[in-house]
């Protein structure tokens, strides 16, 4: 019968929205459901995952040694340039002439955080630091020079 | 010195400024109403940066849109375009007239409120179809377009819906329905005819608000911002303040036909229940069934998806003309032969 | 169907072809004179009901491009590859784009790509490109852009 | 052109749709044109967003151009780098341990089901519904989180290598992804309370943008939008790669061919993404996770093509060596791009917001149409 299905759908239709509003009702009473985060106020308390892609940092340690010895496989590991590795050459007290790195210079603006770097470097001189509020206000900014200022290789790394 | 003329234009003038005011805290409690139920909906927190609890949200956006330049399209016809969206605002400022708001409290006492009112908020569609034409963006005059033939086809069923009260109480004051619905609310006394025609109200001013699943003359994601696409700063707040106050005056009107307006719930004999809800005040009865309806409305935007044009026009001339004149042939025999209650 | 298979019946269709089974699947060498009606054939032809086009792509030898056409059956799920030389300064090979409607798309991006003509495609213009591209196609060898590079 | 700026000499309307509309979800341009609502013509303009990957990619050595392939369709990028790990490994000869493809399949299908939750959510926006999609990145989020505590990313992963993976699992993985199985089958339910039995839905989508069968081949429509057709193209079910052929799950075939059943069909591959993820999760055999490779990769003179499944159809990568350290020449034959191909088709006599519903099914990443 036309008419009794024409009832049908109707009271089939209006029970179809009603289980919808049904559970949109249920999130609005509900505000233990709420997963937003409230970001720049958790920042003390937000822990991103150890293998999270930030950015690389060259490795110091408390003697201000790192581990690089400026053998440019980190740089031609990347796809977009964005390390430049500019080498000079020591002094040893023996009189050697000795290679090591004058400014390992990285180009956060270029890096796409792909890692295959830190995989190339063959003494893990570099790592992935997790942070990740990279803005600022003027590009050169980003363009950064990795190792600090009087910083040498560690000693027994060839 | 205070002859009537001049206490008329003092009058007139109190009107006009709490009227004004009130458009202005409607806008800003809607705003930020309307916020924070889709927030909730939507498993978020909603605003809650500007003031406690970000209370003060929708007046940084009024500040914000102030400060905003309102372009006026090259290829516009800038005279419609500037106009369109006062003529929105007059509108909803025009159709505030009759509605009471507590017992004994409204701007004007007219024996034809209903009439008035389902006469002058088909005047809204005029500003939308202007703002339309006049942006010269086929956006827009889309929008505007779906906008009218949605108006216009879904105040058939208002109106309907509506008349169904009047030949219940016989009468088009607003005054004299609320007091006839001051021994239980119509949609108690009037059985199942008087829901329904409820439903189809509630419907139908949905579409006629031109609010979500019914927002075709804007769809954001077919049209982008359909009829406004083109206007920005203070122009656009006109119409989206319009949109609120229209959706506050259908609901208000809503709860005053059907809900009884100011009346407090009454329980047939129990007195001192009925005792306890008249120390109650008339206006916050009245503020409170408003804007339970104005919740509802939103519940519906931020839960159903939008209808399709066609579709749209099929629900009003296939389902809900014929119910609802089938409704009003009901309710006329309810009413002649003095069924309810 | 097999490569044997495939191969025996593929020569009853064009005598001229030239296979090659190094690849994955089976290789076909063809000249582009002949691909229209090789085409069709390999597309209506029964036994073979190769109707799925799933890649069109042209590669660039420096001396000559070649058109590659990798065709699928959904009936008998074998698969053939297709491969046509074109002369470099007048690449030309019969659209198949009434064949296969996929080849459309595919036809016009290797038209703008590599400055392949494609005879009697229904829309040949540029679909990727901005409007008004004037000079090399982008994807061949010998393309440099010397507005865009980025020198580091 | 004088056409798109006003109406036709026949007085249709024609409008641009993008490159920048809500809709399109990127910057695709779609030229409509109109008679009334009723769509009389589709026609796409592509390449706002075409960074010739392929060109790209003739510079990189096989190690460094799978992170480019990440952003083609950066929804499924795990199933974008594997489509190349495959095809270099295949060139290689290498086997790829077991531990290796296990995990790859689970990454592979986490994805999956994350770029089903986005369509998913961004499609019920395109229809007028907001809600869903807050509700779709709610589970999204949970996967992205496990994305981010073993590859270290959120989105472009880049965690397979040739020969295997970067890195292994995390010591948390298998316990979130057990988590994260419990919520997500808790929540499937209130998708089809909000979208899939909604009666406006339910009218927006069916009859929506017919594509038949014998068009679905003909255009290369693949992944859910062919197979909303009837069309049988799920490549892990026909041409297994890594452990697909060793795990329980079923072909999702729906032959209406409207919106409705690719819709149907995304919401069903869900399930059986779960299920296979169910089966493997427990059974993640011990060993490396990476195959040995040499330092530089060098590929023989030959062409080697891969099919993958992505989350929107059948990917294909097709590597022209010569013998050097970089590719001669690579094309990936992206779903998308064959997919938006029979839109027009689809289209014709719609409405204008049928339009958006077709789009929305279709499941467009423009990235991956322009690469």
């Amino acid at each position: 019968m036309f008419i009794v299905k024409y009832i049908k759908d109707i009271f089939s239709g209006i029970k179809s929205l009603l289980v919808g509003m049904r559970r949109t009702g249920y999130y609005f009473t509900h505000h233990k459901e709420i997963i937003t985060e409230q970001y720049p106020d958790n920042r003390d308390t937000l822990v991103m995952a150890d293998r999270f892609k930030g950015e690389v940092v060259l490795i110091h340690d408390e003697h201000n040694e790192h581990a690089c010895t400026g053998c440019t496989a980190c740089e031609l590991a990347c796809p977009n340039a964005t390390i430049k590795i500019v080498t000079k050459f020591d002094i040893t007290p023996e009189g050697k002439k000795k290679k090591a790195i004058d400014k390992f210079v990285y180009h956060l603006e270029l890096c796409t955080m792909c890692n295959l770097c830190i995989v190339a470097c063959p003494t893990d001189a570099i790592k992935m630091a997790q942070t990740f509020e990279h803005s600022v206000y003027d590009r050169a900014e980003l363009t950064k020079i990795l190792n600090k200022p009087g910083s040498k290789i560690r000693e027994g790394i060839e | 010195m205070f002859n009537p003329t001049w206490a008329m234009t003092i009058e007139m003038v109190i009107a006009g400024v709490s009227v004004i005011g009130l458009f202005a805290a409607l806008g800003l409690v809607l705003v930020l109403m309307e916020r924070r139920v889709a927030a909730w909906m939507q498993i978020r927190l909603g605003p809650n940066r500007v003031g406690p609890k970000g209370m003060l949200q929708s007046l940084a956006d009024t500040v914000k849109l102030l400060v905003k330049e309102g372009m006026t399209p090259d290829g516009s016809d800038k005279f419609l375009f500037n106009l369109a969206p006062y003529i929105a605002m007059m509108v909803a400022m025009l159709l505030m007239a009759p509605i009471a708001f507590a017992k004994d409290f409204r701007l004007w006492d007219m024996n034809i409120g209903v009439l008035y009112i389902t006469a002058i908020s088909s005047i809204m569609v005029i500003s939308i179809l202007m703002a339309g034409w006049a942006s010269n963006n086929k956006y827009s005059l889309m929008g505007a377009m779906r906008s009218g033939a949605q108006i216009v086809s879904y105040e058939l069923s208002a109106g309907l819906s509506i008349l169904t009260i009047v030949v219940l109480t016989g009468s088009l004051n607003i005054t004299d329905i609320i007091n006839a619905q001051a021994d239980g609310w119509w949609i108690f006394k009037g059985h199942i005819p008087v829901l329904i025609s409820f439903v189809i109200f509630i419907i139908a001013v949905t579409a006629e608000t031109n609010r979500a699943p019914f927002d075709l003359a804007e769809a954001e994601s077919e049209l982008t911002a359909g009829f406004h696409t083109e206007y920005s700063g203070m122009k656009f707040a006109l119409f989206f303040l319009a949109e609120y106050i229209n959706v506050f005056i259908v609901c208000a009107i809503g709860a005053t036909l059907f809900l009884g307006g100011w009346m407090p719930f009454h329980i047939g004999n129990w007195e001192a229940f009925n005792h306890v809800m008249d120390y109650i005040p008339s206006s916050i009865w009245f503020f409170g069934k408003t804007f339970f309806l104005i919740f509802v409305i939103m519940w519906f935007r931020w839960t159903f998806p939008r209808l399709r044009i066609d579709q749209l026009l099929n629900l009003e001339w296939k389902y809900l003309l014929p119910i609802s004149m089938f409704n009003l042939l009901l309710v006329t025999a309810i009413a002649i032969l003095k069924w309810h209650f | 169907m097999n490569n044997e298979e495939l191969k025996t019946k593929i020569t009853e269709l064009l005598p001229s072809a030239i296979f090659d089974e190094t690849g994955e699947w089976l290789n076909i060498n063809i000249e582009p004179t002949d691909w229209l009606t090789f085409a069709g054939k390999l597309r209506n032809e029964d036994s073979l009901f190769l109707d799925y086009l799933f890649c069109l792509t042209c590669i660039d030898f420096k001396t000559h491009l070649t058109m590659v056409y990798h065709l699928s059956s959904t009936k008998f799920r074998h698969n053939i590859v297709i491969k046509s030389k074109l002369d470099f300064n007048n690449p030309e090979i019969e659209s198949v784009s009434h064949i296969w409607k996929t080849a459309i798309f595919h036809e016009r991006e290797v038209y703008e790509m590599f400055g392949v003509n494609f005879l009697n495609h229904p829309d040949l213009r540029l679909l990727i490109l901005p409007d008004g591209w004037e000079g090399k196609n982008p994807m061949l060898k010998n393309f440099e852009d010397p507005v865009n590079m980025i020198k580091l | 052109m004088l056409e798109e700026i006003g109406t036709t000499t026949e007085g249709d309307l024609i409008i641009n749709v993008g490159p920048q509309h809500p809709a399109t979800h990127g910057v695709l341009h779609l030229v409509i044109t109109l008679n009334g609502e009723t769509i009389k013509k589709v026609e796409p303009h592509l390449g706002y967003i075409h960074r010739s990957i392929e060109k790209m990619c003739e510079s990189l050595t096989y190690r460094q151009f799978i992170y480019v392939t990440s952003r083609m369709d950066y929804l499924s990028a795990h199933i974008n780098n594997h489509a190349c790990a495959l095809c270099v490994e295949k060139g290689m000869q290498v086997e790829v341990p077991e531990r290796a493809q296990v995990i790859r399949v689970i990454m592979d299908e986490l994805t999956r089901i994350a770029s089903h939750e986005l369509w998913w959510g961004a499609m019920a926006m395109d229809i007028g519904a907001f809600t869903p999609f807050f509700h779709a990145f709610r589970e999204r989020e949970k996967i992205n989180e496990i994305m981010e505590e073993t590859c270290g990313a959120r989105l472009t992963m880049n965690y397979y290598v040739p020969g295997g993976l970067m890195a292994d699992l995390h010591p948390d993985f298998q316990k979130k992804v057990k988590a994260f199985i419990t919520l997500f089958k808790n929540k499937i339910d209130e998708y089809d309370e909000l979208i899939t039995g909604n009666i406006i839905f339910i009218n927006r989508m069916k009859g929506v943008g017919f594509l038949s069968k014998e068009d679905a081949v003909s255009f290369g429509c693949t992944g859910p939008s062919g197979r909303g057709s009837g069309l049988s193209c799920d490549i892990r079910k026909l041409y297994p790669y890594a452990v697909y052929d060793k795990v329980q799950f079923d072909e999702i075939l729906e032959t209406d061919g409207d919106s409705l059943a690719r819709y149907m069909v995304r919401i069903r591959e869900m399930k059986q993404s779960i299920r296979i993820i169910e089966q493997l999760i427990d059974n993640i055999p011990e060993g490396d996770f990476q195959a040995k490779t040499k330092a530089v990769l060098k590929l023989p003179k030959g062409e080697f093509y891969t099919r993958v499944e992505t989350a929107r159809g059948e990917l294909g990568v097709y590597i022209v060596s010569e013998g050097a350290t970089t590719p001669y020449r690579i094309k990936f034959r992206s779903p998308g791009f064959s997919n938006l191909s029979a839109l027009d088709t689809m289209a014709r006599g719609g409405k204008l917001g049928d339009l958006v519903a077709m789009m929305g099914t279709l499941d467009l990443v423009i990235p991956d149409i322009d690469r």
